[in-house]
């Protein structure tokens, strides 16, 4: 029992020596859900800073500095990333921290970020995340909010009063399916049902048969994973023939490959990167968009927003060092929160002391899927 | 003497088989009672049926004048009634001392609570308790053995310590189920003398075992099952001269006990 | 007192390593977290360890503590200990209201029920959004305060769950080695045996099921307050599927047993990070591998195989001295 | 509604196949070695995900399952010999610990061989739905349900009918006794860990053109297999079947006709009502134990 005890005791003294790193680096902290249900985002957010993290160095690094990116695995799970955010923070002494795929870890760490006075910036998806605002954290994916008002507005335009809605059982699902919700009315539209379905689930077609029997002009789906690859299949197999919307959360090809020719037609709010090619030459995102996508799909296979997203918190965070010549975190804080027209993967970012994530409506594309691609809807 | 545990047309069945049917007997106390009868007489079940493991289909069980059917098992071990097993039922996960330290569970009284904070009264208690559980371990010759693991001890010992966890439940009857089983000639003659012991502390025994020489020794009654029902009862010579229990056991085949040891 | 060597052992440790590693993230940040876990575990192991009863289902109840807590403190703004005290309430009724049938289940279906309780008690936690927040969870969680003390740095959080499972290990021991502890170790080796000695066992599996579903409520609570930030996630049937392994792991029917488990799992994970992909598959071969091994655990099980080393040098060296 | 209803059932029994299935699998490996294999449902994924990689490689479709099949039967055999043996003398609680192990062991190898995307099949005879009334029907659905009656029935046949059959349900009933008989104990078991692994494999296949498939698909599955196996009756290979067709439509009929949110939590209180009323599950063996 002794022995053990020792052991255990050696065992604590060797994890806490392997305390040494360069204090020349700029120190940058990400905790992503490599593994586990949101691997789908945080596979190309991992992949993507590694990417442009080596780029950087190679082009000599942040005001004479090489950056260094630190990362852990949160599999989605909130406790870990409570822990990895502490241990970044503690242990690794980040300058600053780009990460978190999604809501629930980003949730989670906000006090703890909050308190040490450290910038960070998130790459998940809820408005809760910026509003009410937070001093230290900031975000670049779209919100929900903004996504159900982009596919609200093209409701209107076709003339859809009633809608039938299904959500995941995720937080994505239920944080979108809330905004939906709330901003229904705002645009004189109807829910006539509201069905959901959890983040293993195979099948959904009692609860679309349930969505039919309302009668709605369209069906909504809100969710990522493959639940929304499954919903479509199942609309068209159950022969419904009404217009299907979904979110930015399917915002890659492998929706539109799992899901397969029931995939034409759907409709869905996405950022630009989605359709680099298709874009007119003088849209100033242009540049900057399909740069990124020609180094990414080199590498790793297709783009999908999700990277994008990871591109955008990467360089916010190395313009805002730039612009402050110091890694002081209240001077990069400052600087993040002055961004002003920055041209990233997922729009055209605008930060203000009340607005964290800096993106208009005009960052989302309203897209169709024709002929197994994206393309435009004007 | 007057009636200690009684039944009356006491039926189990299984399954549609009965394993024991209409059967009637009663006890005195103080005396050592024995069953008998071949393999699958029903023994077994009776004292499963008398301790409450298993509820009788009909008939009727009194003990010290009240009726004990349909009560659980840990009540009726709290009015009185205790047992060994066939195969012993030790905690093997224990050592020989607290083995016997549950049989005194039911005269302690201090709570989870009490417990958990180990209050003055309940070490007080524990201390009471464990000198009792010490008695009984010496009463059946175990006290050297107290801190030994129980899955460490040979057969013959398990069995002691069975009747020493039973006696510490201060039972008023204490049914053995085939106490010499699997023990050795000396081991056989020292339950008998333990049997013996405890019918002088007062407590009333009841016993089933096919060891004959050991049942004559020790038994003022007996009664004969044969497949569930009653065959006959009287003292052991009364039975060794009954024709009905002689051609049961006969009929059985020699490879069954020998009643004539 | 011998059966509180190993409590001041630990009692030992837990108050040296801060000092040796000052500032340590592994001493003080997951040494929360592994203080925390040990609490539920060392619990789940009055149930699991000595009376035998599976749980699959006890993160349930460290996330009922952590929901109360969290929702009445936010919500109706009720003072933390008021919040804590119900928390362990609440625990006490929805324990007593399962126990009795659930109990009544053995082996394998009893597992299947508590996981499915378990499951359960999860959904309630995500789909209710407008009470709990949903998957997004419950923010803002205030901060405990002990007589004036604010417990909001790593350090003193190190204290306090420390603290809780010192006395959690010390109700535990007390607990085990007294007249009800018997009982409950009794009904692990022979429930019919048990119940002759006058065990009332049905309703001493229903008392321990409760007190080790309060362990796990009040650790709970006290990880609602540490996080200021609690998710459906945190309390999902993955986690009581690591509870049960930190018990097993660490050695069940041995206190300190489950407190290794919890370091020990708590730790791989953190210092599997190094493995990235491959980190999934070494933590499931080492399950498997010290299972396979060690079945009685890592703590009893290793403790069996350094005893021998000592005991055959000590048996030679009198064998010497006798020849 | 009553298409809602019929829909629901139509939903229900398709996936309660897959259920059954793997439900089967459990009852068998429980049947012959008292232990419930948690690893079952990564028998699932791992069916799906090798005859997707498989077909990725330009095998043959039928071949590509045919193979797919084969590398799962391997994968339970190899646990079986590696894991479930060396741990004889081990309790439930550890062998549960060991099979969970087991089931993380292959996630984490899955992960690694096939990334962490989601996969596709494509459907065994194309996607065009067959109606009936307001309801439809997939194709696939039907493949489900007919292979999975058949595998059932096929299993029935082995278990009543042929030696090996009887000889596994002897090493359940008693291993000792079946040793002594000159039953071959050990290669029994491993023959159970194959076929359970092929029904699981089997049910990755089939339901992968319909729910896809991914690292850690195997995971719920294999929680839905317990259930519907403790649901029947723990070794009770029919009782297992019935269990998972049961607990498939519970589910489905509680997303159709009463809350798809609390459709989960509707299927597991039935589960425990079941099991709090009907302790040995709907087809278990009941009655006093004997002491």
């Amino acid at each position: 029992m002794k022995r053990s005890l020792k052991a255990l005791v050696a065992g604590f003294a060797l994890l806490c020596s392997v305390n040494v790193a360069q204090a020349a680096d700029i120190k940058i902290g990400t905790f992503l859900a490599v593994t586990g249900p949101a691997s789908f985002l945080g596979d190309p957010e991992l992949k993507t800073l590694q990417m442009y993290v080596d780029k950087i160095n190679s082009e000599g690094g942040v005001i004479g500095k090489k950056l260094k990116l630190i990362h852990y695995d949160t599999g989605a799970n909130p406790k870990k990333a409570v822990n990895f955010a502490k241990r970044l923070i503690k242990k690794d002494r980040v300058d600053v921290i780009v990460g978190a795929s999604t809501s629930g870890t980003t949730m989670a760490v906000i006090p703890i970020v909050q308190k040490a006075k450290i910038p960070f910036i998130s790459m998940a998806g809820s408005v809760k995340i910026i509003e009410p605002v937070k001093k230290w954290v900031f975000k670049t994916p779209h919100t929900d909010k903004m996504a159900a008002r982009k596919i609200f507005l093209d409701m209107n335009k076709r003339g859809i009063k009633k809608v039938g809605l299904i959500s995941g059982s995720g937080g994505f699902g239920k944080s979108g399916r809330s905004q939906v919700l709330a901003l229904a009315s705002e645009y004189g539209l109807t829910i006539t049902a509201d069905e959901s379905y959890g983040k293993k689930d195979t099948d959904m077609t009692a609860q679309l048969s349930k969505i039919r029997a309302t009668n709605p002009d369209a069906i909504l789906n809100f969710g990522f994973g493959s639940g929304p690859a499954i919903v479509t299949k199942n609309v068209r197999q159950l022969g419904i023939k009404l217009p299907i919307y979904q979110s930015h959360g399917v915002a890659s090809k492998k929706y539109i490959k799992l899901a397969g020719s029931a995939a034409e037609g759907v409709r869905l709010p996405a950022a630009s990167l989605l359709v680099a090619s298709k874009l007119p030459g003088s849209h100033p995102q242009k540049k900057v968009i399909q740069a990124y996508k020609s180094s990414f799909e080199a590498k790793h296979g297709p783009v999908s927003t999700f990277g994008g997203h990871a591109y955008d918190a990467l360089y916010l965070a190395v313009e805002a060092i730039k612009r402050a010549g110091t890694v002081n975190k209240a001077k990069v804080r400052d600087e993040i929160e002055k961004t002003k027209n920055f041209l990233g993967a997922g729009g055209i970012f605008n930060m203000s002391k009340r607005d964290h994530l800096g993106l208009g409506l005009d960052a989302f594309k309203m897209l169709e899927i024709k002929n197994g691609d994206w393309s435009i809807v004007e | 003497m007057d009636l200690f545990l009684e039944t009356q047309n006491l039926t189990k069945t299984f399954g549609g088989v009965a394993a024991i049917f209409n059967l009637s007997f009663a006890t005195r106390k103080g005396s050592v009672y024995s069953v008998i009868g071949p393999n699958g007489a029903g023994k077994t079940t009776l004292f499963n049926l008398l301790t409450g493991i298993y509820k009788p289909t009909s008939g009727a069980i009194r003990f010290a004048g009240s009726s004990i059917v349909g009560q659980p098992p840990h009540k009726i071990s709290r009015l009185g009634i205790s047992r060994t097993f066939q195969t012993p039922q030790i905690f093997l996960n224990m050592t020989v001392l607290e083995n016997t330290l549950v049989g005194c569970h039911s005269h302690g009284t201090s709570g989870f609570f009490s417990a958990a904070i180990s209050s003055p009264q309940s070490r007080r208690e524990a201390a009471r308790l464990k000198e009792q559980a010490m008695e009984n371990l010496r009463f059946c010759g175990l006290d050297h053995l107290a801190q030994r693991d129980s899955d460490a001890l040979p057969y013959g010992e398990l069995k002691r310590l069975e009747v020493a966890r039973a006696l510490s439940t201060k039972p008023k009857l204490l049914l053995m189920d085939e106490p010499a089983a699997g023990l050795n000639d000396s081991e056989t003659s020292k339950m008998g003398e333990l049997i013996q012991g405890i019918q002088k502390l007062g407590i009333s025994v009841m016993l089933v075992e096919h060891n004959m020489a050991l049942v004559m020794a020790v038994s003022d009654e007996l009664l004969v099952l044969n497949y569930g029902e009653y065959l006959a009862e009287g003292t052991p010579e009364q039975i060794q001269k009954n024709q009905k229990v002689i051609d049961a056991y006969l009929g059985m085949g020699d490879e069954n006990d020998d009643l004539f040891d | 007192m011998n059966r509180y060597r190993g409590f001041f052992v630990l009692a030992l440790i837990i108050i040296i390593a801060p000092i040796i590693f000052p500032d340590s993230y592994f001493v003080t940040v997951v040494g929360v977290t592994i203080a925390l876990n040990a609490l539920v575990a060392v619990g789940l192991n009055l149930l699991m360890g000595y009376t035998g009863q599976i749980s699959l289902g006890h993160a349930a109840f460290f996330g009922i503590g952590a929901y109360s807590s969290g929702l009445l403190t936010t919500m109706f703004s009720w003072n933390p200990w008021f919040a804590l005290l119900m928390g362990l309430l609440v625990t006490w009724l929805v324990a007593e209201i399962i126990a009795r049938p659930i109990l009544r289940l053995k082996g394998h279906y009893l597992a299947m029920a508590t996981l499915g309780f378990g499951i359960i008690i999860n959904i309630l936690m995500v789909q209710p959004t407008h009470i709990t927040g949903g998957p997004d969870g419950l923010s803002d969680i205030p901060v405990l305060n002990i007589l004036g003390w604010d417990i909001d740095s790593d350090i003193r959080w190190y204290i306090v769950a420390n603290g809780a499972l010192l006395l959690g290990v010390w109700l535990a021991l007390n607990l085990i080695n007294s007249r009800i502890g018997l009982a409950l170790r009794a009904v692990h080796g022979s429930e019919v045996g048990a119940q002759m000695m006058g065990v009332d066992i049905e309703r001493i599996k229903i008392r321990i099921f409760v007190v080790s579903a309060l362990f796990a409520a009040f650790a709970g609570s006290l990880f609602a307050h540490q996080q200021a930030f609690i998710s459906p996630d945190s309390f999902s049937f993955h986690f009581s599927i690591e509870l049960v392994v930190m018990v097993v792991l660490g050695g069940m029917a041995s206190n300190y047993g489950p407190i290794f488990g919890a370091a020990v799992l708590t730790m791989l994970p953190e210092t599997l990070v190094v493995f990235e992909d491959y980190e999934v598959l070494i933590l499931g071969a080492i399950m498997m591998g010290i299972m396979i091994f060690l079945p009685q655990g890592l703590w009893v099980g290793l403790s069996q195989k350094i005893k021998p080393l000592f005991l055959n040098k000590a048996t030679s060296s009198v064998e010497s001295v006798g020849g | 509604m009553s298409d809602v209803l019929l829909q629901s059932l139509i939903t229900g029994i398709t996936i309660g196949s897959a259920y059954a299935l793997v439900g089967l699998g459990f009852a068998i490996i429980f049947n012959v070695s008292d232990v419930v294999n948690f690893a079952q449902g990564e028998f699932v994924m791992v069916g799906a995900m090798s005859a997707v990689s498989l077909l990725a490689v330009g095998t043959p479709f039928v071949l590509a399952l045919f193979l797919a099949l084969i590398v799962v039967v391997c994968i339970g055999l190899i646990l079986e010999k590696f894991a479930i043996e060396p741990a004889k003398s081990a309790t439930v609680v550890s062998t549960i610990i060991i099979t969970i192990g087991a089931s993380i062991f292959l996630r984490g190898l899955a992960l690694l061989i096939w990334g962490k995307d989601f996969h596709s099949l494509p459907a065994f005879s194309g996607e065009t739905p067959i109606h009936l009334g307001s309801a439809t029907i997939t194709p696939q659905s039907l493949w489900v349900m007919g292979i999975t009656a058949i595998l059932v029935y096929l299993v029935h046949l082995f278990f009543n009918r042929t030696i090996t059959g009887k000889a596994l349900l002897a090493c359940s009933a008693n291993p000792i006794a079946a040793s002594l008989i000159g039953i071959p104990v050990k290669r029994m078991m491993l023959f159970a860990y194959g076929l359970s692994a092929l029904l699981g494999g089997a049910a990755g296949v089939l339901i992968a053109p319909i729910a896809f498939t991914s690292y850690d698909a195997g995971m719920m599955l294999g929680l839905k297999g317990f259930a519907a196996a403790i649901l029947g009756g723990l070794g009770n290979p029919m009782g297992a079947v019935a269990g998972g067709v049961l607990l498939g439509v519970l589910e489905s009929l509680g997303a159709g006709l009463i809350s798809s949110g609390y459709k989960d939590a509707i299927a597991f209180v039935i589960l425990l009502l079941v099991l709090f009323f009907k302790p040995q599950g709907f087809f278990g063996r009941a009655g006093e134990e004997r002491v």
